[in-house]
C-alpha cells in the first residue's frame, strides 16, 4: 500500500464553520503538516456518502465524518475512530439532537407530534442528527418506521428529507412540514444568522449524539495513527481549534459509537447487505 | 413597377459581380436578361429585390428604394414575385402550403386555421385553381415538395410567384427543367400578366419571345435591345459557336 | 476544414488548435487524469460494481419503484409544460434567423443564459422557500433550468434550416412572424421535437439531483439508497432510470423518423422484390 | 403539420394531441404546480433572494473564487476531451445515414444510452471508489456521463444533414467512410461544435454536483456555501458559473457564425453604401 | 457497359411511375431520355444504379446486379458517374475537395492528407487540370461552393462526375442553367468519353446530339430510335406544339 513518503490524504466535511471564517482548511492542514512532518492533501467534500466510498475504498487515509457515517464506514471496512472534538455549546464530545416545531404548534413533546400524524421533515438522510436520532425520538415516542422504506413512519402523514438542516428549519417555519430534526447548534446558529428568526422554533426534544469523530482507514500505519492523534489532542491554538469548532479534542474509541451503530441498525440505515 | 439602377457595382470580396450598371425598365415592360454563366444575373435581380447590398449606386423601384426603411422595403416587396434558380420550396410541407404560405402576410386568423387544417382558405381558392390546372399541378397540391419531380417543383416555385398577382416579377431561369411544351406555356403565362417582368434565361427561343433583351457579360451590360442576332450573340458569349448551335 | 486558406485565417486556426491542444494538455495534467490511477484503483470499482449485483428485486421494493418511477414521470412532464412554454418563445426570440429586434432577442438571450447557468440544484433552493418541500418545487427548479436550455438548443435548430426558402418569404414581402411560423419552424420541427424529448430525459434525471432536496419520485429513493450504501437497491434504480431514458429514446427515434428528421435511407441493398429472370 | 392527411395518420395524430394534453394535465394536477401556491410562497422566496444580497465581494474570497473557476475551467476542459474522445466515435457509428452496420450501431446506442442515464453523482460514486477524492474522478465522472450525450446529440446533427450530396458519393462507390468523412461531417461540423460547446457549458455546471467528490473548483465552494447556508457566498459562485457559461456560450455563437451553422442573413435593410443621385 | 431492364415497375405508394420498363442500352452506347414532367426519367437512372427499388422487374449492369451483394454493388458503383438534377454538391467545402471527393474510395492515406492541406493529391493533378481548364472552373477550384453562380455549380457537379473516368455515365439535365455556348461544350465532351452514356433532357437541341433517343411518358417508353420527327415529339409530349416551337 501507501509508503512512508506518500502524502497523507484527509477528507473533510465542512460541518459547521465558525461564523467569520469561511470553510478555509488551510492553517488546519498547514499544522496536521507540520506535526506529521509528511505532506498532507485535504480534501472537502460536501457529501458523506463520496467520503465514506473514499475511505472504505482505503482512497484517503483520515475524515471527519459524522458519527451515522463512521459506523456505515464500520461496515464496510475496519475504521477506526481516533478523537472526537469537545462541542463548544455543551462542553462535552456529545452535541444535542433537537426535534422542532413552529412557535404556534400545539404539540408540547415528541409524543404530541407523532400522536397527531404530523407530517415530518429530516435532513440529509445520513445526517447524525438530523435523520438517525430524530428517527430514533420519534420511534420511542411511539411511531412505528419501517426499516426498509424509510419514508413511512404511521402514524406520521408524511416523511421527507430535506436535505440539509437549514431547509429543515425553513421548512418547518413556512408549515410546509409540521415538526422536523434538526442540530441544536445548528439551530442557534440559524437564529444569530437571523435565517430563523428567534424564537420562531420551538423545541419540543433533544437527544445527545455523540461528536463528529476523525476517523482512519483500515490498515493505516499504528505511528501514523497515534501521531494523529496525538496532533489532534495537542491542538491549543484558539484560532485554529475555533476554526474546527471545538473546545478541545478528546480520544475515542469504537465503544462511544456503540448507540450510534444499534440504532441504525434498528432503523434500517445501515446498509442490510453488509459489504 | 419602374425600375431604375444608376452606377451600381457590386464586389463579393475583391471579385466585382456588377460593375457600372445603368438601366431602365419602364412598368410593364418584359426584359430578358442573358448573358454567360457567372456573368452576373441572379446577383442583378438580388440587387433589385434589395438581398444584395451594391456598393455604390442608385436604385428605386416604383420610386421607392429596396435598402430604405423598413416599411418602404416591406412595401416593395409585397408586389414582388420571384421565381429563383435555386430550389427554394419548403421542405416538410405540402406544395399547397408552400404556393399559399407566399400570401401569408395577408392572411387573416381564418386563413391560418384553413390551412392549419390541410384546407385553401377561401379567398385563394379560385387563384389557386385556375394557376394548377393551367400549369397542371392540381394532382400534386396534397404532396409533400419532396416528393415532386424536379419539373414538378419547379412549376410549384412558379404557381407561388404568381399566386399574389405581382406587379414586379423576377423569374431566374424560370424555365429550367421544364420540357418544351411546359416552357412555353410558361413564358406565355408571364408575358399575359400585367406585371413588369425581368427574366433571366440560357434558352434564346425562350428570349426571343421578349421585347427587350439585356445581356451581361463579366458584370457588365453589353447589349440592351431587341432580341440579338447572332453576331450580338458572340458578343454576349465570346464566342462564334453559338451561332452554329441555335438552329 | 480543407480550405486553401488566406495566410491570416490559417495562422488563426494554427493558433486555435495549439492553444486547444495546450488547454486539453494543462486540464489533463492539471487533473491527474491518467490510465495508470485507473487501474491502480480498478479493485475499488469493481467491489462497487460487484455489491450493485445481484439488483434488489424484491416485490415490495419493486411496487416501490413503480410508484417512485410514476411521480419522476409525473414531475418530469409538469417541468416540461413548464420550460416549454416558457423556452420555445424565447428560442424564437433568440433564433438569427427569425431576426427579432436585436434588443429583444439580447434579452432573450440573456434570460435564457440566467436560466440555465443557474443549477437546478439552486433553483431548488429557492422554490423549496416558496413553495415549501414537495414535487412541485421540483418541477419549477427543473422546468425553469430546463427553459434555459430549450430556448438555446432550439434556437439553434431553428438557425440550422435551410435559409433559401425562407428568404424567398422574405423577399416576397413576408412578415417576420410568417417567415418564422411558415418557412423555418416546418423546417426544424423534427429537430426540435427531438431536443424536447431530450430535454425530458433530462428532466428525468435532473429529478435525481432534486430527489435530495425532497422532491419525491426516484431521485429520493436514489438519494436514500446512495447514502445508506443499499448498493444493491441502488442498482434497481439505476436500472429504473436507465428503463425511462431508454423508452424517452424510442420515442425521440420514432418521432424523427416520422418527422423525417432522419435521412430516410437508400434503398435497401437486398430489396425483396421479387425477381424474374426475363 | 399541414398536410392533408390520410384518415388513419389524422386519428393517430389526434390521439396522440389527446394523449398529450391528458398527460399534461395529469401531471400539473398531481405536482400541484400553481401560480396560487407560488404567489403564497412568495415571501419565503423573496427571503432567500435578498439573503443573496448584496453578493459576497471581499478580495480575498473573489480570488479564491477566480482559483475555483480557474480549477472548475481545468475539470470540464479534460472532462471534455474524455467525452469527446468516446462520444464523437459513438455519434459516428450510430447516425443511421453512416450506416454502420446494425448491430454495431445498435450496441453503440445502448452504450451511449447507459453513460447518459447513470447520473454523473453515481458515475463519482464509482470513480472516488477508484481514484479516491479529487479532481479526477470528477473528471471520469462529467466525461463518462457527457459521452453520453454528446454521442446522442451529436449522431442527431450527423442525420440532419441534406441526404443528397452524400447519395451521390454513395452511388458512385464511396464507401461508408469516405461518405460519413466528406459527405456527413462537413456538413454537420458547425452544429457538432456548437453541441460540444453546449456540453462544455454543461461540464461546467455539472462540477457543482461534483463537489460531492472533492473534486475542486467552483462546484465544491458552492456545495460548501450551500452546506454551510452562505447565501451571499453563494450568490458569488452562481455569478462566477454564470459568467463562465456566459463565455462558453459567446464562444459559441461566434464559432457558429464563422463556421457558417447560422444562416448569414440578408442584407442589412440599410446598407452603408455610398448613394450617388444619378 | 452494358444496361440491360426487363420488366421494372417502380411504385411510390400507390402510384406507378414505371412501368414494365424493358431497355438494353450497349455498351458504348449514348442515349437521351427525353419526356415530360414527371415521365419518370430521374427515377428510371435512379433504378439503373441501384437507389429505388422495383418492386417487379430484373436489372442489370455489366452483368452486376444493382441490388446484389455488397461487394457487387460497390464494384458496380465504382464505374459509375453521376450529374443529378438536384444540386447535390456539399456545402462547406471547396469546390476542389467536392469534385476530389468522388474519387475518395480510390485515395490513399497521402491523399487524404494532401487534401486536408488543400492541395491536389498528385495522382489527380493532370485530370483535374484537364478538366477545370476545359470547362472553366480554375478560378473557381478554392472557392466554398456556396458562392457559385448556378451555372458554376452544375460544371463543378459534371467535373467531378468525370473525375474517375467512368464507364457508365448517368447525366440528369446535365445541361440546365448552363448558356448555349457551355451546354454544348459538355455534351461534345460527353460524347467524346468511352463511357456509356445515359442523359436525360429537355433541350431538343442536346436530344439531336444523341444516337438514340429513348422517351417515357407516364412511366412507360413512347419512342425509342433515332432523333424524334415532329409527329414522334407531338406523341411524346402530347402536343402539336412542341413543332412550332423548336425551330
Ligand atoms: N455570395 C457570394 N459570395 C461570393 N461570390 C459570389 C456570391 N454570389 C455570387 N458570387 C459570384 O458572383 C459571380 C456572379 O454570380 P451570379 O450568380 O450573379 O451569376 P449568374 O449570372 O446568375 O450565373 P448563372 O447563369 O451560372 O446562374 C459569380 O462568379 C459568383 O461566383
Ligand atoms: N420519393 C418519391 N415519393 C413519391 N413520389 C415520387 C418520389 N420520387 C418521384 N416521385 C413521383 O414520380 C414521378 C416521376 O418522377 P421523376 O422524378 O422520375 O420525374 P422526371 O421524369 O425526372 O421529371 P422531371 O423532368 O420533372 O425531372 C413524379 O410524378 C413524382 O412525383
Ligand atoms: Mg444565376
Ligand atoms: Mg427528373
Amino acid at each position: 500500500q501507501r509508503t512512508a513518503d506518500e502524502p497523507l490524504h484527509v477528507g473533510v466535511i465542512p460541518n459547521i464553520s465558525p461564523d467569520q471564517q469561511r470553510a478555509h482548511y488551510e492553517p488546519f492542514r498547514a499544522y496536521l503538516e507540520g506535526r506529521l512532518q509528511r505532506k498532507v492533501e485535504l480534501f472537502v467534500a460536501a457529501d458523506y456518502a463520496g467520503v465514506v466510498t473514499a475511505l472504505t475504498a482505503k482512497k484517503i487515509d483520515l475524515a471527519y465524518l459524522g458519527g451515522l457515517s463512521y459506523v456505515q464506514a464500520r461496515e464496510k471496512s475496519a475504521v477506526t475512530p481516533l478523537v472526537s472534538e469537545v462541542d463548544q455549546e455543551t462542553g462535552t464530545p456529545e452535541y444535542l439532537a433537537a426535534i422542532v416545531v413552529p412557535k404556534d404548534s400545539s404539540a408540547r413533546s415528541v409524543r404530541d407530534v407523532v400522536a397527531r400524524g404530523s407530517r415530518f421533515a429530516f435532513g440529509d438522510v445520513s445526517s447524525t442528527s438530523g435523520s438517525l436520532y430524530p428517527r430514533a425520538m420519534i420511534v420511542e415516542a411511539g411511531a412505528r418506521c419501517e426499516p426498509g422504506d424509510l419514508t413511512r413512519c404511521p402514524p406520521l402523514k408524511s416523511v421527507r428529507f430535506t436535505g440539509g438542516h437549514d431547509a429543515t428549519a425553513r421548512a418547518v417555519l413556512s408549515g410546509s412540514v409540521d415538526a422536523g430534526g434538526i442540530e441544536l447548534r445548528i439551530l442557534h446558529r440559524l437564529e444569530r444568522q437571523g435565517t430563523v428568526p428567534k424564537g420562531g422554533l420551538r423545541v419540543v426534544g433533544t437527544h445527545k449524539v455523540m461528536g463528529y469523530p476523525w476517523v482512519a482507514r483500515e490498515g493505516l500505519d499504528g505511528n501514523i495513527r497515534s501521531a494523529i492523534t496525538d496532533a489532534f489532542l495537542a491542538i491549543k491554538d484558539a484560532k485554529l481549534l475555533d476554526l474546527l469548532r471545538a473546545k478541545a479534542y478528546v480520544r475515542v474509541s469504537g465503544v462511544h459509537y456503540a448507540d450510534v451503530r444499534t440504532k441504525a441498525a434498528e432503523l434500517g440505515l445501515l446498509a442490510e447487505q453488509g459489504r | 413597377m419602374r425600375i431604375e439602377l444608376a452606377d451600381v457595382t457590386v464586389r463579393f470580396g475583391d471579385q466585382t459581380v456588377l460593375e457600372d450598371i445603368h438601366l431602365t425598365v419602364a412598368a410593364g415592360e418584359r426584359v430578358a436578361l442573358l448573358g454567360p454563366s457567372g456573368a452576373g444575373k441572379t446577383t442583378l435581380l438580388r440587387v433589385i429585390v434589395g438581398a444584395v447590398p451594391p456598393v455604390t449606386g442608385w436604385i428605386r423601384v416604383d420610386g421607392l428604394d429596396p435598402f430604405g426603411s423598413r416599411s418602404e422595403v416591406t412595401a416593395l416587396r409585397r408586389s414582388i414575385g420571384c421565381v429563383r434558380q435555386r430550389d427554394d420550396l419548403v421542405p416538410g410541407m405540402t406544395a399547397r402550403t408552400n404556393i399559399l404560405a407566399a400570401a401569408a402576410y395577408q392572411w387573416r386568423l381564418i386563413d391560418w386555421l384553413t390551412v392549419l387544417r390541410g384546407a385553401v382558405p377561401r379567398r385563394y381558392v379560385r387563384r389557386l385553381t385556375e394557376l394548377a390546372r393551367r400549369h397542371e399541378i392540381e394532382q400534386l397540391l396534397p404532396a409533400s415538395v419532396e416528393r415532386l419531380s424536379g419539373g414538378q417543383r419547379q412549376r410549384v416555385a412558379l404557381v407561388r410567384a404568381l399566386l399574389t398577382e405581382p406587379l414586379l416579377l423576377l423569374a431566374d431561369e424560370a424555365t429550367s427543367g421544364l420540357d418544351p411544351v411546359r416552357a412555353a406555356e410558361v413564358i406565355e403565362h408571364l408575358l399575359q400578366t400585367e406585371a413588369t417582368v425581368v427574366a433571366t434565361t440560357h434558352d434564346l427561343a425562350v428570349a426571343s419571345c421578349f421585347e427587350r433583351v439585356v445581356a451581361l457579360r463579366h458584370g457588365r451590360v453589353v447589349f440592351d435591345g431587341a432580341v440579338p442576332e447572332a453576331d450580338d450573340l458572340s458578343r454576349i458569349y465570346g464566342r462564334a459557336l453559338v451561332a452554329e448551335r441555335v438552329t | 476544414m480543407m480550405t486553401e486558406l488566406p495566410p491570416r485565417r490559417r495562422a488563426l486556426r494554427w493558433t486555435l488548435a495549439i492553444g486547444a491542444a495546450v488547454m486539453a494538455g494543462w486540464a489533463i495534467s492539471g487533473t491527474g487524469v491518467g490510465p495508470a490511477s485507473l487501474l491502480a484503483g480498478r479493485e475499488g470499482a469493481a467491489d462497487i460494481i460487484s455489491g450493485l449485483f445481484p439488483p434488489d428485486l424484491d416485490g415490495d421494493l419493486l411496487s416501490r419503484v413503480a410508484v417512485a418511477a410514476l411521480e419522476t414521470v409525473q414531475i418530469s412532464v409538469a417541468a416540461m409544460v413548464l420550460s416549454m412554454a416558457i423556452g420555445l418563445p424565447l428560442a424564437l426570440l433568440i433564433a438569427a434567423n427569425v431576426e427579432a429586434p436585436r434588443w429583444i432577442s439580447g434579452v432573450a438571450r440573456g434570460t435564457a443564459t440566467l436560466l440555465r447557468s443557474v443549477h437546478e440544484l439552486l433553483w431548488a433552493l429557492l422554490f423549496v422557500a416558496a413553495v415549501g418541500l414537495g414535487p412541485a418545487a421540483g418541477v419549477y427548479a427543473i422546468g425553469l433550468h430546463s427553459a434555459g436550455v430549450v430556448a438555446k438548443l432550439c434556437s439553434e435548430q431553428l438557425e440550422a434550416v435551410d435559409r433559401a426558402p425562407v428568404e424567398t418569404m422574405k423577399l416576397t414581402g413576408g412578415s417576420r412572424l410568417t417567415c418564422a411560423l411558415l418557412g423555418i419552424l416546418p423546417q426544424a420541427r423534427a429537430n426540435i421535437a427531438s431536443q424536447l424529448l431530450y430535454q425530458w430525459e433530462c428532466a428525468i434525471r435532473s429529478s435525481i439531483v432534486i430527489g435530495f432536496v425532497g422532491a419525491g419520485g426516484i431521485g429520493q429513493a436514489l438519494a436514500i439508497a446512495l447514502r445508506l450504501f443499499r448498493y444493491q437497491e441502488l442498482a434497481t434504480l439505476i436500472a429504473a432510470v436507465a428503463i425511462l431514458v431508454v423508452c424517452v429514446d424510442r420515442m425521440s427515434k420514432s418521432l424523427r423518423g416520422r418527422l423525417g428528421a432522419t435521412t430516410r435511407w437508400m434503398a435497401p441493398v437486398r430489396p425483396s422484390y421479387e425477381r424474374s429472370t426475363p
